[in-house]
């Protein structure tokens, strides 16, 4: 905790960093290496790449989407430029302009890429595989790949670094079982989760810092979602700034914009009121927001210099699909430009100003889906600068009120951070940045 | 389907002691399962099976076992041993504290004009009974006293004297409580599934009983010299008298 | 829960009576079910009690533990039962019908019957499944032996209930289950869990409407639980005595007799219960992807009988690989199952109409013969626009095939209020233009939806000799113990 | 929190109308935490109303009876795990957790019959107190245990122990539920899980009133049950904390009934006379039907939320479907078109008349 406090973020974050590449070199089978939001976890990944490759050893990284692929081959091939890379496909995937390039080859046979020194792919791309194994693997996006995927591609390597971030959405699946409840290989529970419970001498490496989230936002979420394990933000108090071109007018959607500007949290507070998902007054404030924040000609300063927030820079986030749909059709034309999204396909992304429609907003019950932990972590860990959270009032009283009479497996580990505590914890710090809605 | 479907009186009676216990009424619960009772007994007309009168009183017969095993016991281990080596059927003990409580009447009325009592084992630190122990006032003091290991002490002691004397007797009744003993005292299950071989059993029972038995023996001497110092003679048998309750007591 | 069945249980609650959920039935129903009612000691994992069963309402056998403490009752009655449901196994079988070869050459054949086994609720299935696993162990010689049909009974059972686990099976149905899946009452599902209640909703006696049908089914003396748990006032006041009195008896056949109709009093209202179930859902036509289904239990069922003899293993926890080709399975199934029933059934298409994932309506444009001519050779990519009042939630992209004939495929151009712009990619022939009404026609009624099932490709797993040491290396192999066979079952 | 309870205390006595307060126990303590939202459940419970008797008098009497089978093979899986100084369990903690022999000190702290809960708490208290300072003992059985519920001291039903090992106690839990391959039921497990949150909690508060780390008690205790099918006893570690950070929210919240308190008529009282009904109607329920397996009131609470048509007895998904709608009427006149909706209501509207709609189309105009 003390390195933590006193150092520069720098080297704390340098320090994990060569400690992480250290255990490559040493006889660990796995190193596993947590990531909170903007950590480092993709700059991580692509030096570890280059620390492998360089120490001659064949490699196959493994990611979760195709966009994560080829997000990696991008960064790798722009770090590592005469680094022989393999772009492994699915028949009909078309290889977008950042993938080609001249040091990147994409096959759909590993064949094809065998004289390739790194070879990238989704998860599911490796698992069609028979044979064929690489000395060492990438696993990025560990905690949000399910363990049953890591049994079927864990035959094609030796040793595995697994990078991910522990406090998002853990996976899931379509059917209900109790039979494997307890299990160390519970195929449900995430490929992390199941290697350290087989391997539990592995070391695990936290990566200190996060560069995404300014400093006004990255103890909130640490408290709330990381509270055993902490992080701190790579920048100070006042790095980041918000400012507008244009003033607010009084209106409670733009103090609630400058509240957002000023502090990096708003909670845009409509009257408490039990509605159903789409709840029309939330879905329209949330799309009025962000459009209104576009329309105000924000600036962002930071470290990196001063740019204008566009609309590439903005995204809505929320918990259900239906909500997504409502939130893109009501902010008409904007609706293609700015991204609206649920929090499972926001994961990994990062944003300079997010708007956020609160899961709980306008429930009169609040289910474990509502209160998933990583839901409400990834809606609140997207921003460089600030978050705006639209709900209705009343969360309070619902979480107040929320039963507890969770049903116990015997053998399965306790879930941190406990969704409840976490959304009273978001809540709490929320409550200081409240602006009510006009009546 | 069924050959004697009861009287409809039965079947009546007993619905309704169903709803008077459904609806929480005890009292009535308590008088319609009396008719019920009743009304099976005349349907059955048979008449009930003699009452077994035991030739040996219960108190001897508890006395016997306790002497066997020379070490305070429960009412359950009382059974089992009885079961095991004595003739009959099992010995159905009541509750401790009853037992005792005769007892005591009995020596208070007239002190030591029976050759032995059924009393009670005493905490060695509040000197009151113990909770569900029989002991016997023949035994010394310190026997009868129980300090936090003499209830292991105890069982080891009381596995010994069972391997012992079944060893003598053959093991064929004994052989369950000998296996109970054998499941809970390491090393003792040596002879494989199904068997214990009691000298084994002894042996390790004897073995542990040697990690504790000096320090057990320090506890309870000095809880015997403390009894004797502070009890009168229904004391020193059956116990301080503990605090009583008070009703709807609240603290502080 | 959705917004469609809060909906229907709103209109049972009006008209006290329930609504339908469906207008097809999703489940299988044997012409010769075996229904099964079972009872369990209170305070014992799987202590048999009683059981009633047979294929034949008008004549049910009653199979009882007189003293449920008693192992060696316990497994008298287990091999009882095992003969009645070894029985059924092979009596509902039916003839070995050839498939012709499989890939690897061999023959391949299905019965073309399968047993199914019914039970009032989804504690009967589970209680089956604690008595099948404290059954299949059992050893048939040395210490502790049973009957050979007792581990037979075992392992039947497990297999039932592991069937059971995979949506659209209908091998082992719980009768409150199946009942749920096509109708709404106006009470809450945990309610619903009572058979006599849910039947008092659907079919009241006359004279009675639901909510009072409901609140007789509620009344155990009136109404005895369907089992397997008994009402705690008939352990108390009635089966304990009538225990007591057998032990004291020493087993005087009149004792028994006693207890037998003390327990028969409470299993046979159960049993009519059920039966009146399996008749409500007879009444129903079944749905047109059921027989398919069926046939996967006949599949999944002549493959377990072939093997039964060799002893197909049945461990007491899944392996990592099996634990992962299980849920693999189990995925698939359940996407197949929610798809083809959307299909089956247009108040199930519902559900997704007003979710969005689909949308009906009337085809406004038809442009049949389209061409896709971008590509290197052109595609054709007929258009269809239809009207709909729905409130369609699909991005253009989205991948989307008709209801009425999933084969035909297609992608959202773009959707708007009251109109959809459909793009057809599958299901049209093989030539350039359209096989005749493979394309809708103006003025056709349509429904579509990204509901479809197929998107679970085959998976391949490792050997379970070959599991990594991600998670934990391969297994030891599993071999019963003798502590298996020694459990007491007590 | 004592300063309020102070407060509220006598008010919640005149509730009772002069009735003692009903005992808790752990598991009524566990049950506090079932609806925290419900305000009638909370005065009820904080007052120490009998509930149960409440409920019968009003004629809502619920059949919670237990068979004499499941408390008799509860009772002997008890006896038979503690017999003999714990002669089992110190096997199976021999076995699971490596103990050493030597450590076998077994100390029951119920006496007799007879004695005061106040003088077996301090024989509680005298001992860990020994056994804190020394670090030796092992097994603690019958510990009386106490727990502050809304200001009176509440004495917990003293079955089950406490395990000392390297100066951490863990709280031994018994259960006569199977534990067959390693699972159990969920339902049953939480529940033990709650119960034994309570003994930590209140073996926690112990630990700190004597002066020591509360830390001391573990969050891990040990859920002794039959094995498989048989008799012999497995030990199973289940972490509570977070039935434990519930039990201590929900305990801190229980001394908010006095904001509840301040709204209810001043006179009122639950006296089992002809005002009782009312009386109880005048605070208000929230009704669910999970309440019904653990609430003496359930069956009253939900007549009375029958009676007004409320859509929570169809369930909380339903409620929460129904979004804003509380009534069944309202939500069919939406659904129906027959009722004009507010504006506020306009989008559940809409929704329902699709729904009513597409039931209507699929159904062929029967609905």
């Amino acid at each position: 905790m003390t390195l933590l406090d006193t150092a520069d973020p720098s080297a704390a974050a340098a320090a994990v960093v060569d400690a992480v590449l250290a255990d490559l070199d040493g006889t660990h089978r796995g190193v596993v290496v947590d990531s909170p939001p903007g950590a480092g976890k993709s700059t991580l990944v692509v030096r570890a790449t280059g620390h492998l490759a360089a120490a001659g050893e064949r490699l196959m990284i493994v990611a979760q989407t195709n966009e994560q692929v080829d997000d990696l081959v991008e960064r790798i091939a722009g770090e590592h430029p005469d680094l022989p890379l393999g772009r492994l496909s699915a028949a009909g995937y078309l290889a977008p302009d950042r993938v080609r390039r001249p040091s990147v080859r994409v096959a759909q046979k590993a064949d094809d890429l065998a004289d390739r020194a790194v070879v990238i792919a989704t998860a599911a791309k490796w698992a069609t595989l028979s044979e064929g194994s690489w000395p060492w693997a990438i696993v990025d996006e560990a905690y949000q790949m399910r363990s049953d995927m890591l049994l079927r591609i864990a035959g094609r390597f030796e040793r595995a670094l697994f990078v991910g971030d522990p406090g998002q959405l853990d996976p899931f699946s379509t059917v209900e079982m109790e039979r494997w409840a307890g299990l160390a290989w519970d195929p449900t529970r995430s490929a992390v989760s199941v290697l350290l419970a087989h391997n539990p001498e592995l070391p695990v490496h936290r990566l200190p810092v996060s560069w995404r989230l300014p400093a006004s936002a990255a103890p909130v979420v640490s408290r709330a979602f990381y509270p055993f394990t902490g992080f701190r933000s790579g920048t100070g108090p006042g790095d980041r700034r918000l400012e507008f071109g244009e003033p607010g007018t009084g209106s409670a959607h733009d103090r609630a914009l400058d509240e957002a500007a000023r502090s990096g949290w708003a909670l845009y507070e409509l009257p408490a009121r039990h509605t159903p998902r789409t709840d029309a007054a939330a879905v329209a404030a949330t799309a009025a927001l962000a459009a209104r924040l576009l329309a105000r000609g924000a600036t962002a300063r930071s470290e990196a210099g001063a740019r204008p927030v566009g609309a590439d820079r903005i995204a809505v986030g929320a918990a259900h699909r239906d909500q997504v749909t409502a939130i893109r059709a009501a902010l008409g034309p904007l609706g293609s430009q700015i991204t609206v999204d649920t929090a499972n396909r926001l994961q990994g992304r990062e944003y300079d100003v997010t708007v956020v429609l609160h899961p709980l907003s306008g429930r009169r019950d609040a289910t474990a889906f509502h209160l998933e932990s990583g839901r409400l972590c990834v809606l609140a860990s997207r921003h460089r600068h600030a978050c705006l959270v639209v709900a209705r009032a009343g969360i309070a009283e619902l979480l107040d009120a929320h039963p507890s009479a969770d049903p116990v497996r015997l053998g399965e580990p306790v879930k941190f951070p406990d969704g409840w505590e976490a959304n009273q914890s978001v809540l709490a710090h929320l409550a200081e940045h409240r602006v009510a809605a006009d009546a | 389907m069924s050959p004697d479907l009861p009287p409809a009186g039965v079947e009546a009676l007993r619905t309704a002691v169903r709803r008077a216990v459904a609806a929480g009424d005890r009292t009535d619960a308590r008088r319609l399962r009396a008719e019920l009772r009743a009304a099976e007994r005349a349907r059955d007309a048979a008449a009930p099976p003699p009452e077994h009168v035991p030739r040996v009183p219960l108190r001897e017969r508890v006395h016997r076992v306790l002497a066997l095993i020379g070490v305070p016991a429960a009412p359950k281990l009382v059974g089992a041993v009885h079961h095991a080596f004595l003739d009959g059927p099992g010995l159905s003990v009541p509750r401790p504290a009853d037992l005792r409580r005769a007892e005591e009447r009995a020596f208070r009325s007239a002190p030591d004009a029976r050759p032995y009592y059924v009393c009670a084992a005493l905490t060695a630190d509040a000197l009151t009974p113990a909770r569900g122990l029989l002991a016997l006032s023949t035994w010394p003091p310190e026997t009868r006293m129980i300090g936090p290991r003499s209830a292991r002490t105890d069982f080891l002691t009381a596995a010994v004297r069972v391997a012992e004397h079944a060893a003598r007797l053959g093991p064929d009744r004994a052989e369950r409580l000998l296996r109970r003993f054998a499941a809970n005292i390491p090393g003792a299950a040596a002879g494989g599934v199904g068997t214990v071989d009691a000298a084994a059993l002894a042996e390790a029972a004897r073995a542990e009983l040697a990690v504790h038995a000096a320090a057990d023996a320090r506890d309870r001497a000095r809880a015997a010299r403390r009894a004797a110092a502070r009890l009168d003679a229904a004391g020193l048998l059956f116990g301080a008298r503990p605090a009583p309750d008070r009703t709807h007591g609240v603290a502080r | 829960m959705s917004v469609l069945s809060a909906l229907a249980r709103l209109e049972a609650v009006d008209a006290g009576r329930a609504r339908p959920l469906a207008t097809v039935r999703h489940c299988h129903l044997a012409d010769a079910p075996l229904l099964m009612v079972p009872l369990r000691l209170a305070g014992e994992a799987a202590a048999p009690l009683a059981v009633l069963l047979g294929t034949d309402r008008a004549d049910p056998a009653l199979l009882v533990v007189p003293q449920p403490r008693n192992r060696d009752l316990r497994f008298a009655f287990a091999a009882e039962l095992a003969k009645v449901v070894l029985e059924h196994v092979e009596a509902s079988r039916g003839a070995a019908e050839p498939l012709g070869p499989g890939r690897d050459g061999e023959e391949r054949v299905r019965y073309t019957g399968a047993p199914q086994i019914l039970v009032p609720n989804g504690g009967g299935a589970a209680f089956l499944r604690l008595l099948g696993r404290s059954t299949r162990f059992r050893r048939t010689e040395g210490p502790h032996a049973v009957e050979a049909a007792v581990p037979a009974l075992g392992r039947w059972l497990t297999w039932f209930a592991e069937r059971r686990d995979r949506p659209g099976s209908s091998l082992l149905l719980a009768l409150t289950d199946a009942l749920r899946l096509h109708w709404a009452t106006g009470q809450s599902a945990l309610e619903d869990a009572n058979l006599a209640a849910l039947l008092g909703w659907i079919d009241p006696p006359a004279g009675l409407d639901g909510p009072a049908a409901a609140a007789r089914a509620e009344d155990p003396l009136r109404c005895p639980p369907a089992g397997p748990a008994t009402d705690p006032t008939f352990d108390n006041e009635v089966l304990a005595p009538a225990i007591a009195a057998w032990d004291a008896s020493g087993g005087d056949p009149r004792a028994e007799a006693r207890l037998r109709a003390a327990l028969e009093s409470q299993l046979v209202p159960t049993w009519d219960a059920a039966w009146h179930a399996v008749d409500l859902l007879r009444a129903l036509p079944p749905g047109a992807s059921v027989a398919d289904r069926w046939e996967r239990d006949r599949d999944a069922f002549t493959l377990f009988h072939a093997g039964f003899a060799e002893g197909v293993p049945q461990a007491r926890r899944d392996s990592a690989v099996a634990a992962a080709r299980r849920l693999h399975r189990l995925e698939r199934a359940q996407e197949e199952y929610d798809a083809r029933r959307a299909f089956d059934d247009p108040l199930v298409m519902a559900e997704y109409r007003l979710t969005g994932q689909a949308f009906a309506g009337t085809v406004a444009e038809s442009d049949p013969t389209r061409l896709d001519e971008s590509g290197k050779r052109p595609k054709l990519r007929p258009r269809v626009r239809i009207a709909t009042p729905d409130p369609v939630r699909l991005e253009p992209g989205a991948t989307v095939c008709s209801a009425d004939r999933p084969a035909l495929k297609g992608r959202i151009v773009e959707s708007g209020a009251g109109d959809v712009l459909v793009e057809l990619t599958g299901g049209l022939g093989r030539k350039l233009v359209p096989e005749p009404g493979a394309v809708p026609a103006e003025g056709d009624r349509v429904c579509f939806t990204s509901v479809v099932p197929g998107s679970f490709g085959p998976a391949r797993f490792p050997e379970s000799a070959d599991t990594p040491w991600t998670h934990g290396g391969p297994p030891a192999e599993y071999v019963p113990t003798d502590s298996d066979a020694a459990e007491e079952w007590s | 929190m004592t300063e309020n309870t102070a407060d509220t205390a006598p008010d919640l006595d005149r509730l009772r109308a002069g009735a003692p307060p009903r005992n808790h126990d752990a598991r009524t303590i566990a049950a506090l935490t079932a609806n925290p939202g419900c305000a009638r459940r909370g005065v009820l419970d904080a007052a120490g109303v009998d509930k149960d008797a409440v409920a019968r008098h009003l004629g809502f009497g619920t059949p919670f009876g237990q068979s004499q089978f499941a408390l008799a093979r509860g009772n002997a899986f008890e006896a038979q795990v503690k017999a003999d100084g714990c002669a089992e369990l110190l096997t199976l903690l021999r076995d699971r957790l490596g103990l050493a022999v030597a450590e076998v000190f077994y100390d029951d702290l119920a006496v007799e019959d007879g004695e005061s809960r106040e003088a077996r708490h301090a024989r509680t208290r005298r001992l860990l107190a020994r056994a804190l300072d020394s670090a030796e003992g092992t097994l603690f059985d019958h510990p009386m245990l106490r727990l502050d519920i809304a200001g009176h001291p509440a004495y917990l039903e003293p079955d089950v122990i406490a395990f000392q090992l390297g100066g951490r106690f863990h709280v031994v839990e018994i259960k006569s539920f199977a534990v067959v391959d390693g699972q159990a039921e969920p339902e049953q497990v939480a529940a033990a899980a709650r119960q034994a949150a309570v003994y930590v909690l209140a073996l926690r508060r112990l630990v700190a009133e004597l002066g020591h780390d509360p830390a001391r008690v573990a969050h891990e205790i040990f859920l002794v049950c039959p094995e498989d099918f048989s008799n012999r006893p497995s030990a199973t570690p289940v972490d509570v904390r977070p039935q434990l950070a519930v039990l201590e929210r929900q305990l801190a919240r229980l001394t908010r009934v006095r904001d509840i308190l301040a709204d209810l008529p001043p006179d009122l009282s639950f006296a089992l006379d002809e005002g009782l009904g009312d009386a109880v109607r005048a605070v208000g329920a929230r009704y669910a039907p999970e309440c019904v397996s653990g609430c003496e009131m359930a069956y009253f609470c939900r007549d009375e939320a029958r009676a007004c048509g409320a859509t929570g007895v169809l369930g909380r998904g339903v409620r929460d479907d129904l979004g804003g709608v509380d009534t069944v009427g309202a939500a069919l006149a939406l659904a129906r078109g027959t009722a004009e909706p507010p504006a506020e209501l306009a989008e559940t509207a809409a929704l329902l008349r699709t729904a009513a709609r597409l039931r209507r189309e699929a159904l062929g105009g029967a609905a």
